[in-house]
C-alpha cells in the first residue's frame, strides 16, 4: 500500500518536474529574446514597475548564467512561493490574483465532475438495458460528448439567459452584491453558477454515459455473469454487480478525463465571464502577461496531480483487487 | 429415473446457417448416477451441459424433451427455466476460475445469491460451512475475495455454491480441466463424496479424459458429431467399446507405463464433419475403418445389451 | 480458459480461430447492416466530400466581402452572410476542409507517436516499458490545453501546421496507453514468438505481426485522436489562438461570437460552424461505435 | 427509475434556488438598490487595482473626475473652459495665471480645499511623474492667498497650459505632500480622499462601486445633484458578454464599441444612443493610416496621395461598422473642432476616394506595373509590396485593414494586412520598423494643438514614443503648431489661422492619412434610468461616456441629468 | 548438446514488481542428439520458463545454458541469434495462437525462406517444403494455401513442426504441443516427435501430462516450484519413483487400468522405501540433487 502510494507520488513528483521544467524552457527556447519582448508586450509604462520585472526576471531567467544555475534559481523563486509579479495586475503578486479566483473554478469544476460522473454512469447503465434505450442514450450521448464546450455555453446562454431570461449571463455573482454569507449572496451565486455548470454537466456526461455503457456490456458478459444467471439469479443481481464493476475502470477514467474537462471548464468560463481561472488565462493572454499565465499552468498542474492522486487512493480503496495485490495477498 | 432426454435437438444459429449441434439426443440418467460425457472439440457435449439448464443467446431448442424427476424442463422458455436453476438443476461451469465476482466477498455473494433465490442465508449457513469444510477449505474464505484464493480453492468454492440447495441434476463441465493433476483428483473425489453424501442426485460430468471418467463415473456417454455414439457403464466402456469411434479413442490414450519402444499408438485419422450440414448415415462413416454400404443409413442407438447402447451397424462384428 | 479442448463454440468449429477471408466477409457482413457505422461513416464521408469538393467551386476567398450584409441562407448564400457580406457557407467549406486538415494532421501526430511508444513499450517490456510508462503517464497527467496554451501563446506565427504539431504533442498518452496494453497482450501469442524464431527483426515483429491484429483497433484509436485534435483546435481557435489569417470552424465561431453574431440573431453564423464540428465528431465516435461492435463480436450480442 | 432519482432531486434544488433568486438578483438581501444604482461598462479594462490620481493609466476609472476634481472642465462644444474647483481665473498677463478656488469645498476627511493642495499637486511634477513636462515651462506655483494661486510661466504654452488645469486632479496637500517618490508612483492609494461627488465603496476583480458623497460640494455651488446612489462599473468582458448584459438590462450604459449595436437601438427601444440613426455614436478620436516616410515610397507625398485617393472608406463604415462611425474630414480634425477647419480649403485640396485618381497619380508619379505581375513597382523598378499592421484581436480594425489591402490591389498596390500582437506592433512603430499601420493615440480634447503635436511633432528621435510615428520631418509645420500652442485659448480665429496654414501643409503633403472618426461609443438601457444625452434638444448634450479625461469633457453632468425611472 | 547448469529464473510479481517469483530455480539438465527429455510439471513449476529460456525468448538470471558449447543468454546481436534459430527451434502450445490468423497457415514457411534463404529459387523452395510436409505425414494439398482455422489443430502443430525441419535444425523445443489437440490427434503429433529423434534430433518435450511423458521420452525431469524434484531415465522414473512429490503425482494421474482407489490400496500394502532427500537452508537458493541410482537423481524437498 505504502509501497504503491510512494510510487504513485514518484510518478507525480517527476510530473510536476516535467511541468515546471517546461515552464522554465518555453520562454527560453521559443524563438526571440524572452525578456525583451515580454517587457516591451507588457507596455509597461511604470519605471519602477519596469526595474522590478526587469529585477525579476533578471532573477529568474539570469540569462547570463549558465543553463544550470538558471535553472535552480528558477526551483528557487518557486519554493518561495514567488511566481513573480503580475504585470496586467501590476503590484500583485501572481499567486495573490491566482488564489482569488480558483474557488471559482472549483466550485464550477468539482459538482460538474462529480454530478456528471455519478448520473453519467447511472444513464450508461440504464442505456445498456435495451435496445431502444441504447439506440437513443448512446447516439445523444455522443454528440454530446462531440460538442465543443464552448458552443454549448453559448447555446445555453442565449437560450437561457438572453432568450428565456432565467439566469444571468455573465460573473460569478450579481454586480449589485457583495459576498456575504446570506441566503440572498447564496442564490446569487447559484444562479450564476448554474449555467456553466450545466453546459460543463451536459458535455461531460455524455462520455460518461458511454463509457459506462461499454464497460457494462462487458460486465454484463463476464463469466461471473453468465454463471449466476446459469444459477437462475434475476437480472437486477447481475446488474448490480457489474454496474459495480464497472465502476471501477470508470474512477480510472475520470483520472484520464481530468484534463479534457478542465479545458472545458477554462473555455465555458470564458463564455460566461466566469470569474475562474480560465477568464483569467484570457485576460493574461490578451494583456501578455506571461508571469500570470505561467503561474496559472503550475496551479492547475498542482491541482491535476492532487486530483490524480485523491483518485488513486480511492481505487484502491475501492476495488479489492487491487488492494489486494496491494497488501500482498494469496495466489 | 432422474432425468430422461428424449430426441433432443438444440441448433446453433450462425451467420451461414444452424449448426446441428445437438442432432436428436436420447439418454436417461439414473438417481445417484454420475454420468461421464466424453468426446472430442465440437461433438456437442458443452451444448448439452447447456441445454439442460440455460441455453445461451444463440441456442435454439428445436425438439425433444427434457425430463427431470418426472417433470418436463421448459428449456426452450427461459423464464420458465428459472425456477428449475439452481433448486433443481445446478453448473459448476469450465470457467469457474472467474464465475465469481471479483469485487464481492465469497460470503457475501452466496448470501446474495441465496437472497435473490428465495433461500435465507442464515437456514443454511451451518450447511454452507460444513461443505466447505468437507472439501478442504476453512470458512474464512467466506470473508475474502476471490482474488486472494488459488485457483482450486475457487473450483471447490463454487462447487460447493452450486451444490448447496442439494439439486437433482449437477452438471459439471469441464470443472476439473484447468486444474493440477493432484488438485484434480481431490476436487473429483469431493464431487463423488457429494453425490455419495446425497448432495446431488446425479451429475453428468463433461470431460475430454476418458481416462478421469474412469475414475469417477458410472455410466459413461460418448459422443460424436452432435448425437451419441454409445452409452455405457464404465467398465464396459474401457473394456468393452462396441463403436469403432470409442474403441479407437480409448486406443489412442497412452497410458502410463506405455512408451513408444513397446507399442506405437494410432490416432484416428482425419476430422470430424462440420454440423452446419452434417452427412447423412454414421457420422463417423469417413473415419470408420469398418465402414460400409451400410452405415449409408443412419445407424439407431439399440440397446446391445443391458444399459450398453451403441449406435452402430457394425456393433454385431 | 480457452487451453481446454472443445470448450469453445463447441457447436461449430468455424467460428473458433477467427481469421482470414472469412472474418473478411463477415466483418463486411456485419459492417452492411450495422447502422451506426453507415450512419456515421456516411456523415463523416460527406463532411469531407464538402471539405474537399465545396471550395472547387466557390470562386471567391472565405473572408471576402462578396455580398450583402447580414441576409439569411437564400439560394445564392446557401448559409447567408456574415456582417461583412462574406458568403458563410464559403467560410463553412473552407473551415471544414481545414478542420479536417487538423484532425488529421493533429490526430495523426498524435497517433504515430501514441502508437510507437504503446508498441514499443508493450512490445520490448522491461525497462524501455518503464521508462516510456513513466513517460506516458507524465504527460497524461499534465493537462494538455493549458500546456497549449502556455506553449502557443509563446508562438510568433501561429499556422496550422504548427497548431496541429502541439496538438499531436500533448494529445498521444491514452493512445500509448491503449495500444500498450494491446500489444502486451498479442505479444504473449505464439506466433509473435516464432517471429522472433523465424529471425525475424523487432520492428518487422511489430508492423507485420503486431499491427495487421490490431488494425480495427488502431483505426478506432485514430479517429478518437482525430475527434479530439478537432475539439481542442477550436477551442484554442476559440479562445484566440488560432492560426493568424486562417479559416476554421473554430475561428468561425470566434468571430461569430465577436461579431455578436448570437445577439443578433444572425444564426446561420454561429449555427453552422459549432454544428459541422460537433456532427463531424459525434458521427465519427458513432462511427466508431459501430466499427467496435462490427469488429467485437461482444458488443453485437445486445 | 431508481437510478435516475438523484438528477431529479438535483434538478430541483436547482430550479428552487433559482427561483428564489428571481429575475432580478439583486432583490433585497442587502444588495445595492437597483432603482438608485448605475451600472456601467466599457471602461476599465482590468481589475481596479489603484485609486492613486497621479498613476495615469492605472488607477481605476473615475478616481479621477468621481473622486479627485480638477480645476476646471473644458466644454468641447462651446469651446470653453468651465470653472470646477476654481472660482475664476485671470490672465494679468502672459505669463501668469491666477486662479481662485471655491469657497466651501471640503475633502472628503473634513479638511478645507486649499491653495497649497493645487501647489502641492503642480509639485509633485518635480517627481518623475507623468506631467513633469510641465515643468518645461512653469516657472513657479505659488499660493497667494487661502484660495488663490499663482502660476508664473518660463514661456507662455497657454494651451499646453490648460491642457493640464482641465485635466489633472488636485489631491490634497495634507496628505501628499509628505510622499516620496516611491509612495508617488507606486502606492495604490487604496483610501482615496477627494472632493469629488463619489466616494469609493468597494470593488471586485470585475467591478469597482462608487457610493455618491451626499456633502459634495457641487449641489450646493452647481446645484447639481448626482442621481445614482451607487455607480457599480462593470470591468470589460467580452463583446457577446456585454451584449447580453445590455439586452437584459443588467448594464445600464455600455461605452464598449459593439459590433450590430445599430441593430439592436433600431429594434429595441430601450436601448438608445445619442443619434437615433446612423453614424448613432459621436466622435471621440480618429483613426489615422500612418505610413512609415523613412519607406521609399512612403515617404513620396503623390504616393500617399495615391493611396489616400484608393481607400473606400465608406465600405469600411458600413462594413465592419454598420454605419456607427463617420468618414474622417480630410484634415481629421473632429467635429468639436469645427471653426479650426478650413473648409474652403478642403473643398479644394481635399481627397475622397477615387481609385482611377489614384492610378493617375500613380502612373504620373512613375509608380506603374511593368513586370504585369498586377502590382505597381516604385519609379526605379523595384517591386513594392507593403504590410498594413493592425494589433492582433482588435477585430474591427483587421476588418477594415483587409478591406484597405483590397482597396489598394485594386489600384496596383501590394499591400498585406499583419496582425501583430499590440505591444510588438508598438515596439515596432517605435523604432519605425514597420510600412503601413492605423493609429488612434490621440483623441478629443481641449484644442486640435493635440493632434497637430502627434503629426508634426520634431525633432524625430530614434525612438518615436507619443507622436509623429510617421517620422515626417517638416520644419514648418511644426513651427506653425508651436505658434498654435503659444496662441491664448480664447483667440479661436487666431488659432483658426494658423490651423488654416497647417491644413494646406497636410493636405498637400498628407503624412498621415485620416480615416474614420472612432465612436464615442455610447449606448444605454432606459430600463431603470433615463434622460440619456441625445441629440434630441429635451434631452441633456453632454457626454454619456465614463473613460478617463472624459468627465473632465464634462460627462460628469451626465451623472447628474439621468433621471430614474418610476 | 543442450546443457543447463544452475540456471535460476526471478520474476518480480505482485502490483508493482514488490515481490519476487523464482519460477526456476538451480535446474541442471541435458538433451542429447537423439534424445527426447521430458520436463514435466504442474503449473508454476517453471517448466515453460525453461522451455523460452532454451528458446532465448527469456534471459535466465543466474547459470548457464549451453547449446553446443556455447551459453545460449550470452548471445548477442541480432545475426548471432538468427545464426542460433537456424539449430534450435520451438513448437507452443496454442496452435491457433502459433499462426497469425489474418495470414494464410503456410506463410511461417514464407517467414523461414525470407530470413534464411533468400537465394533459393521458388521451385526449389517448394521442393523442401514439400519434403517437410511429407515429413510430418501432411497431404500438401489439404494443408498448403489455408487459413489458419481452415486446418485443425493437429494439422496446424505438424506444419509447425515441418517449418522447423525446413532449417538445419538440431534441437526442438516442444512446449507442450498437444495439451490443446483432441485425444484422437494427440497421439499422431506425438508420434513424429519419436520420428525426430530418430533421425539425431534432440527434443525437450515440455509438459504437465505425465502418461504423455512417458509415452515418448528418454528421459523425465519432473518440477517442482521451479527445481528438479526427480531427474532420470523414464522408465526408472516411472517404475521406481523416488521422489515423494513423484510418487504423489503419479497416485493422482487418472489411469486407464486401475482406478485411485487400486493405487491407494497398492501402495498403502507395498510403501515404497523412504528417501532421504537433499536439504538447503533458508534463503539459500540452490537445488542440489543426489543421485540414488545411476542416472537418478532427487532433488529438494519443498515441503
Amino acid at each position: 500500500m505504502w509501497r504503491y502510494i510512494g510510487r504513485k507520488l514518484g510518478i507525480y513528483g517527476i510530473t510536476f518536474v516535467v511541468a515546471v521544467t517546461i515552464n522554465w524552457m518555453i520562454p527560453r527556447f521559443m524563438p526571440g529574446d524572452p525578456v525583451r519582448s515580454m517587457l516591451s508586450r507588457a507596455s509597461v509604462s511604470d519605471p519602477e514597475a519596469l526595474e522590478r520585472m526587469t529585477a525579476y526576471y533578471n532573477e529568474v531567467f539570469g540569462l547570463d548564467t549558465p543553463l544550470h544555475q538558471q535553472y535552480f534559481a528558477f526551483w528557487a523563486g518557486l519554493f518561495r512561493g514567488d511566481l513573480g509579479v503580475s504585470v496586467w495586475l501590476y503590484p500583485e503578486p501572481v499567486v495573490d490574483i491566482i488564489l482569488r479566483h480558483v474557488p471559482f473554478t472549483l466550485g464550477l469544476l468539482l459538482p460538474a465532475i462529480i454530478l456528471s460522473w455519478i448520473i453519467g454512469n447511472r444513464l450508461g447503465a440504464f442505456a445498456a438495458r435495451s435496445k431502444v434505450l441504447d439506440n437513443t442514450v448512446l447516439p445523444i450521448g455522443y454528440i454530446l460528448t462531440a460538442t465543443p464546450y464552448m458552443w454549448l455555453a453559448l447555446l445555453l446562454a442565449w437560450a437561457l439567459g438572453v432568450v428565456g431570461g432565467f439566469f444571468p449571463t455573465a460573473g460569478g455573482y450579481s454586480f449589485a452584491l457583495t459576498p456575504s454569507w446570506t441566503w440572498g449572496f447564496f442564490t446569487n451565486l447559484v444562479s450564476h453558477w448554474f449555467l456553466p455548470f450545466l453546459s460543463m454537466f451536459v458535455v461531460a456526461l455524455g462520455g460518461w454515459a458511454i463509457g459506462m455503457r461499454n464497460m457494462i456490456i462487458y460486465e454484463l458478459e463476464a463469466d461471473y455473469s453468465n454463471y449466476l444467471q446459469a444459477l437462475g439469479a434475476p437480472r437486477r443481481l447481475i446488474r448490480r454487480y457489474a454496474f459495480r464493476n464497472a465502476m471501477l475502470p470508470q474512477i480510472t477514467g475520470l483520472a484520464v478525463q481530468l484534463g479534457t474537462i478542465i479545458a472545458g471548464a477554462l473555455l465555458t468560463e470564458v463564455v460566461f465571464n466566469y470569474p475562474g481561472l480560465g477568464t483569467l488565462i484570457l485576460n493574461s493572454l490578451n494583456n501578455n502577461d506571461f508571469f500570470l499565465l505561467q503561474g496559472i499552468f503550475l496551479f492547475v498542474v498542482v491541482g491535476v496531480l492532487i486530483a490524480n492522486f485523491i483518485i488513486d487512493i480511492v481505487y484502491v480503496l475501492v476495488d479489492p483487487r487491487t488492494r489486494v495485490r496491494m497488501t500482498g495477498g494469496a495466489s | 429415473m432422474t432425468l430422461r432426454v428424449n430426441d433432443l435437438k438444440v441448433h446453433y444459429r450462425t451467420l451461414r446457417g444452424d449448426v446441428h449441434a445437438l442432432d436428436g439426443v436420447d439418454f436417461e440418467l439414473a438417481d445417484g448416477e454420475i454420468m461421464g460425457l466424453a468426446g472430442e472439440s465440437g461433438c456437442g457435449k458443452t451444448t448439452l451441459g447447456k441445454s439442460l439448464i440455460r441455453l445461451d443467446g444463440r441456442m435454439r431448442h428445436v425438439g425433444g424433451t427434457v425430463e427431470l424427476d418426472g417433470e418436463e424442463l421448459p428449456i426452450a422458455d427461459d423464464r420458465a427455466m428459472v425456477p428449475f436453476r439452481y433448486h433443481r438443476v445446478s453448473l459448476i461451469p469450465q470457467y469457474a476460475m472467474s464465475a465469481l465476482n471479483p469485487t464481492r466477498k465469497i460470503g457475501r455473494m452466496i448470501d446474495e445469491l441465496l437472497r435473490s433465490r428465495g433461500v435465507r442465508p442464515r437456514k443454511v449457513a451451518d450447511e454452507l460451512r460444513r461443505r466447505l469444510e468437507l472439501v478442504g477449505l476453512e470458512p474464512d474464505v467466506l470473508g475474502r475475495y476471490p482474488i486472494e484464493l488459488s485457483g482450486g480453492m475457487k473450483q471447490r468454492v463454487v462447487m460447493v455454491m452450486s451444490t448447496l440447495l442439494d439439486p437433482s441434476l449437477l452438471i459439471a463441465d469441464e470443472a476439473t480441466s484447468a486444474l493440477d493433476v493432484s488438485t484434480q483428483r481431490s476436487v473429483v473425489e469431493s464431487l463423488v463424496g457429494f453425490r455419495d453424501r446425497g448432495y446431488v442426485k446425479s451429475m453428468i460430468f463433461v470431460t475430454h479424459d476418458i481416462s478421469l471418467v474412469h475414475q469417477m463415473a458410472d455410466t459413461v456417454m460418448v459422443m460424436y458429431a452432435g448425437r451419441i455414439a454409445e452409452k455405457a457403464s464404465t467398465r464396459t466402456i474401457i473394456e468393452a467399446p462396441r463403436h469403432p469411434y470409442t474403441r479407437m479413442l480409448i486406443g489412442a490414450l497412452p497410458e502410463v507405463g506405455t512408451t513408444t519402444s513397446d507399442t506405437r499408438l494410432e490416432g484416428i485419422p482425419g476430422t470430424p464433419p462440420g454440423l452446419l450440414d452434417p452427412p447423412v448415415g454414421c457420422r463417423f462413416r469417413a473415419r470408420c475403418p469398418l465402414a460400409s454400404e451400410e452405415c449409408l443409413r443412419t445407424p439407431p442407438l439399440t440397446e446391445v445389451a443391458p444399459g450398453h447402447r451403441v449406435a452402430c451397424w457394425k456393433t454385431g462384428a | 480458459m480457452t487451453d481446454v479442448p472443445g470448450t469453445p463454440g463447441t457447436a461449430d468449429p468455424g467460428t473458433t480461430g477467427a481469421g482470414g477471408e472469412r472474418r473478411t466477409s463477415e466483418t463486411l457482413y456485419y459492417a452492411r447492416r450495422n447502422p451506426k457505422l453507415l450512419i456515421g461513416a456516411s456523415i463523416v464521408l460527406l463532411l469531407l466530400g464538402i471539405g474537399l469538393i465545396g471550395p472547387l467551386f466557390i470562386d471567391h476567398g472565405p473572408n471576402q466581402y462578396i455580398g450583402p450584409q447580414s441576409t439569411p441562407p437564400s439560394g445564392e448564400y446557401w448559409l447567408g452572410t456574415t456582417s461583412f457580406g462574406q458568403d458563410v457557407w464559403a467560410q463553412f467549406v473552407h473551415g471544414l476542409r481545414s478542420t479536417f486538415l487538423t484532425g488529421t494532421l493533429g490526430g495523426g501526430i498524435a497517433f504515430l507517436i501514441g502508437t510507437t511508444v504503446g508498441f514499443v513499450a508493450g512490445y520490448k517490456g522491461g525497462i524501455v516499458d518503464e521508462i516510456l510508462n513513466m513517460l506516458t503517464n507524465v504527460v497524461l497527467v499534465l493537462p494538455g490545453m493549458v500546456v497549449l496554451i502556455v506553449a502557443v501563446a509563446y508562438l510568433d506565427v501561429r499556422g496550422l501546421v504548427v497548431q496541429a504539431l502541439f496538438i499531436g504533442l500533448t494529445s498521444w498518452p491514452w493512445a500509448a496507453r491503449a495500444v500498450r496494453s494491446q500489444t502486451l497482450s498479442l505479444a504473449s501469442r505464439d506466433y509473435v514468438d516464432l517471429a522472433r524464431l523465424s529471425g525475424r527483426r523487432t520492428w518487422r515483429i511489430i508492423t507485420s505481426e503486431l499491427a495487421p491484429n490490431m488494425s480495427s483497433y488502431l483505426v478506432m484509436s485514430f479517429i478518437l485522436l482525430f475527434g479530439g485534435a478537432v475539439l481542442i483546435a477550436a477551442g484554442l481557435d476559440f479562445i484566440g489562438l488560432g492560426p493568424a489569417g486562417g479559416v476554421s470552424l473554430g475561428l468561425m465561431l470566434e468571430s461569430a461570437v465577436a461579431w455578436s453574431a448570437l445577439q443578433l440573431g444572425l444564426w446561420w453564423w454561429f449555427i453552422p460552424p459549432g454544428a459541422g464540428i460537433t456532427l463531424l465528431v459525434g458521427s465519427m465516435y458513432i462511427l466508431n461505435v459501430g466499427l467496435d461492435e462490427v469488429f467485437n463480436p461482444k458488443l453485437r450480442e445486445l | 427509475m431508481r437510478s435516475l432519482r438523484l438528477p431529479a432531486v438535483l434538478t430541483a434544488v436547482v430550479l428552487v434556488a433559482t427561483a428564489c433568486t428571481g429575475e432580478s438578483g439583486a432583490g433585497g438581501s442587502g444588495g445595492y438598490p437597483r432603482n438608485e444604482t448605475l451600472y456601467t461598462t466599457g471602461t476599465a479594462w482590468g481589475p481596479p487595482t489603484n485609486w492613486n490620481p497621479i498613476m495615469e493609466g492605472n488607477y481605476a476609472v473615475g478616481t479621477v473626475g468621481l473622486v479627485y476634481e480638477p480645476l476646471f472642465l473644458f466644454d468641447p462644444e462651446e469651446n470653453d473652459y468651465t470653472p470646477w474647483l476654481a472660482e475664476s481665473d485671470e490672465w494679468p498677463d502672459e505669463n501668469t495665471h491666477v486662479i481662485t478656488l471655491r469657497e466651501g469645498i471640503e475633502w472628503t476627511d473634513g479638511e478645507p480645499l486649499v491653495a497649497e493642495d493645487v501647489v502641492t499637486t503642480l509639485e509633485l511634477g518635480h517627481f518623475d511623474i507623468h506631467y513633469s513636462n510641465i515643468w518645461d515651462f512653469v516657472e513657479s506655483a505659488e499660493a497667494t492667498g487661502e484660495r488663490e494661486v499663482t502660476v508664473t510661466f518660463s514661456e507662455p504654452r497657454p494651451q499646453e497650459w490648460m491642457n493640464w488645469v482641465a485635466n489633472r486632479a488636485i489631491v490634497p496637500e495634507h496628505l501628499w505632500a509628505d510622499k516620496d517618490q516611491a509612495q508617488v508612483n507606486d502606492d495604490p492609494n487604496a483610501d482615496p480622499v477627494g472632493t469629488g461627488p463619489y466616494v469609493y465603496e468597494n470593488h471586485a476583480d470585475d467591478r469597482m462601486v462608487w457610493r455618491r458623497n451626499d456633502d459634495w460640494w457641487g449641489t450646493e455651488a452647481l446645484g447639481l445633484e448626482m442621481s445614482a446612489t451607487y455607480i457599480v462599473d462593470i470591468v470589460n468582458a467580452s463583446n457577446e458578454v456585454t451584449m447580453n448584459m445590455l439586452g437584459n438590462h443588467e448594464v445600464d450604459m455600455s461605452n464598449n464599441f459593439l459590433p450590430g449595436i445599430d441593430q439592436v437601438i433600431e429594434r429595441d427601444e430601450t436601448i438608445t444612443s445619442y443619434y437615433e440613426e446612423p453614424p448613432y455614436m459621436r466622435s471621440a478620436n480618429t483613426a489615422w493610416l500612418i505610413p512609415n516616410h523613412e519607406h521609399e515610397a512612403l515617404g513620396d507625398p503623390e504616393f500617399r496621395r495615391a493611396l489616400a485617393h484608393a481607400i473606400d472608406i465608406d465600405q469600411i463604415i458600413s462594413g465592419p461598422y454598420t454605419n456607427l462611425v463617420e468618414a474622417a474630414d480630410p484634415t481629421g480634425l473632429l467635429q468639436p473642432w469645427d471653426d479650426y477647419i478650413d473648409h474652403e480649403l478642403v473643398a479644394e485640396e481635399g481627397f475622397s476616394y477615387d481609385a482611377d485618381e489614384a492610378v493617375r497619380i500613380l502612373e504620373d508619379a512613375g509608380y506603374v506595373d511593368e513586370d504585369g505581375d498586377g502590382y505597381v513597382e516604385t519609379p526605379d523598378g523595384e517591386p513594392l509590396s507593403l504590410e498594413l499592421a493592425v494589433p492582433s484581436g482588435w477585430t474591427d480594425w483587421m476588418e477594415a485593414a483587409n478591406i484597405i489591402a483590397g482597396n489598394a490591389e485594386e489600384v496596383g498596390i501590394d499591400v498585406t494586412p499583419a496582425f501583430p500582437e499590440q505591444d510588438l506592433l508598438i515596439e515596432n512603430f517605435r523604432r519605425a520598423e514597420f510600412d503601413l499601420m492605423i493609429n488612434n493615440d490621440r483623441g478629443l480634447s481641449n484644442t486640435p494643438w493635440t493632434y497637430y503635436d502627434f503629426i508634426f511633432q520634431l525633432p524625430i528621435r530614434d525612438e518615436q514614443i507619443t507622436a509623429n510615428y510617421a517620422r515626417y520631418e517638416n520644419e514648418e509645420a511644426w513651427e506653425l503648431t508651436e505658434r498654435l500652442a503659444a496662441t491664448p485659448t480664447d483667440d479661436i480665429e487666431g488659432a483658426a489661422e494658423i490651423t488654416s496654414q497647417i491644413q494646406e501643409i497636410f493636405l498637400a503633403d498628407l503624412p498621415v492619412i485620416p480615416l474614420w472618426y472612432n465612436g464615442l461609443w455610447s449606448q444605454s438601457s432606459n430600463r431603470v434610468w433615463t434622460n440619456w444625452p441625445s441629440e434630441d434638444p429635451d434631452t441633456p448634450d453632454s457626454y454619456a461616456t465614463m473613460w478617463n479625461n472624459l468627465y473632465q469633457l464634462g460627462a460628469i453632468y451626465t451623472l447628474a441629468e439621468i433621471e430614474p425611472v418610476e | 548438446m543442450l546443457e543447463l547448469s544452475h540456471v535460476h529464473k526471478v520474476y518480480r510479481v505482485g502490483a508493482f514488481g514488490g515481490g519476487r517469483l523464482r519460477a526456476v530455480r538451480d535446474v541442471d539438465l541435458t538433451v542429447e542428439p537423439g534424445q527426447v527429455v521430458s520436463l514435466i510439471g504442474e503449473s508454476g513449476s517453471g517448466k515453460s520458463t525453461i522451455g523460452k529460456m532454451v528458446l532465448g525468448l527469456t534471459r535466465a538470471d543466474e547459470g548457464r545454458i549451453l547449446f553446443e558449447g556455447r551459453d545460449v543468454s550470452r548471445i548477442r546481436g541480432f545475426a548471432a541469434r538468427k545464426e542460433y534459430y537456424r539449430h534450435v527451434q520451438g513448437v507452443f502450445q496454442d496452435p491457433f495462437s502459433s499462426f497469425n490468423p489474418i495470414f494464410k497457415a503456410d506463410r511461417v514457411f514464407e517467414m523461414i525462406r525470407s530470413s534464411y534463404f533468400p537465394k533459393v529459387s521458388d521451385a526449389d523452395w517448394r521442393e523442401r517444403v514439400l519434403d517437410a510436409v511429407g515429413t510430418v505425414r501432411l497431404d500438401p494439398g489439404n494443408v498448403l494455401d489455408k487459413y489458419p482455422h481452415q486446418l485443425s489443430g493437429g494439422q496446424l502443430q505438424r506444419l509447425l513442426i515441418a517449418r522447423a525441419l525446413l532449417l538445419d535444425i538440431r534441437l526442438l523445443v516442444a512446449d507442450e504441443i498437444i495439451s490443446m489437440l483432441d485425444a484422437s490427434t494427440r497421439i499422431d503429433v506425438l508420434n513424429l516427435l519419436v520420428d525426430l529423434k530418430e533421425r539425431g534430433l534432440g527434443v525437450l518435450f515440455v509438459t504437465h501430462d505425465l502418461s504423455l511423458g512417458n509415452y515418448v521420452s528418454d528421459r523425465t525431469v519432473i518440477l517442482r516450484k521451479g527445481a528438479v524434484a526427480e531427474m532420470g531415465p523414464t522408465r526408472r522414473v516411472f517404475e521406481n519413483p523416488l521422489h515423494p512429490y513423484s510418487r504423489h503425482l503419479l497416485s493422482c494421474v487418472p489411469r486407464m487400468d486401475r482406478t485411485w482407489a487400486e493405487v491407494d490400496a497398492e501402495r498403502a500394502a507395498h510403501p515404497p522405501p523412504e528417501i532421504d532427500l537433499p536439504t538447503v537452508a533458508e534463503g539459500d537458493f540452490s537445488a542440489p540433487l543426489v543421485e540414488v541410482e545411476e542416472g537418478h537423481f532427487v532433488g529438494i524437498d519443498q515441503g
